[in-house]
């Protein structure tokens, strides 16, 4: 299952989808809102926003690049949209495979090339202004200056 | 007519997440981000850290780009 | 947390009990059991047997290793003992991070170290007989010879 | 007395999970193994696939060992 969604992620169901009598292995990569804090600010929460549908598609591209370089038997990349407070999942790779060794390495590959081809982006809300990440642009004092 | 949609840091540049751009004959995407940034002249500064999709697909400066496509002005993506 | 349990392993509640507003990223390991096939017999289930405590004290072991190597902030690793059917986790490892690199790597090194030094042996019930993995003693024909 | 507890293929072998030697003096692991080994002669072929843990933790053929201790004996781990 390849999606984007508004609602919180639900990495148990998640992976109890990916059980099966055919594989060994699961492995399975979270990502969370992280509270970072500089200079007496404090990130709040983070907004995603995404170019859809083919956000969607480069989903499903990497969940069939994963198939052609490992053995495995169960992709699921589920990404979330809009605001997610800090502690809470953005993103969630579900990985099953025969064998331990591809489980890892297939749910790492995913996660670095969503961060490489997915046309998703990140506002980081901080108490005092927010910013674009990777563009640095945004309204801290910090960020306002030329990309 | 092309659309162009803006998205992230560059909707926020521009002040828009979707423009039209009155294109009448096909060029490539290099020969339209001028037309991009004299609309949007904020955007300019960005360039270099900007993609480009065409209908969908990420497309480099020598593509075409006709009436009827759709444009999108992608900044780094940070999903994950 | 560390511990060798009876009852079927619950992930979800695990990644849950991981989640931290100081982790960006929480990296997941589950071992299920394999329907492996051969000869016309194929594996009906598992069933493991721990040589406690020492095993809780090398499971808390491997933890404080992890705490050593990486900066991680959660490590919790559950293995089952008894009887595991197929397509069910008989182990299941959750480390949270700030960053994903080292999350990934704590989570891989704690299974490798599990299958190296903590005393939880595995005994396949095939519907020809039994093997102990590792040992290739049994009644299973192929495994009766010497070890 | 030194109690002998046996695991996994070990004590499939042995056909049991628990034994006590009569040891009365203090002597070394590789000491005690001919011991065991006589009193389950079907475990001596697996001598080289076994370690050995004195108390709960692993120890080597030259550690000693004396009455009251607890001496596991641990084929191949396979956990996981």
């Amino acid at each position: 299952m390849f999606a984007i969604v508004e609602e919180s992620l639900e990495v148990g169901a998640l992976i109890q989808g990916a059980l099966s009598p055919d594989c060994g292995a699961i492995a399975t990569f979270v990502g969370t809102t992280r509270i970072d804090e500089s200079e007496g600010a404090a990130v709040e929460y983070l907004e995603y926003e995404a170019y859809r549908p083919m956000a969607d598609r480069k989903l499903e591209e990497i969940g069939a690049e994963i198939e052609r370089l490992w053995d495995v038997r169960h992709v699921s990349i589920l990404h979330r949209l809009g605001k997610v407070d800090p502690g809470e999942a953005s993103v969630a790779i579900v990985v099953a495979a025969p064998r331990r060794g591809p489980a890892f390495e297939a749910s790492r590959y995913a996660i670095e090339r969503i961060k490489e081809v997915v046309p998703i982006w990140k506002r980081e809300v901080w108490s005092d202004g927010y910013v674009w990440v990777g563009s640095q642009v945004g309204t801290r004092g910090l960020a306002s200056g030329k990309p | 007519m092309i659309k162009v949609l803006l998205f992230g840091a560059a909707a926020d540049r521009a002040g828009t997440r979707e423009t039209e751009l009155p294109v009448e004959a096909g060029l490539t995407l290099a020969e339209l981000w001028p037309l991009i940034a004299e609309r949007h002249p904020d955007l300019a500064p960005m360039r270099d850290t900007l993609a480009f999709a065409v209908n969908g697909e990420y497309a480099r400066g020598d593509a075409g780009v006709s009436p009827g496509d759709e444009v999108a002005v992608l900044p780094p993506v940070s999903g994950g």
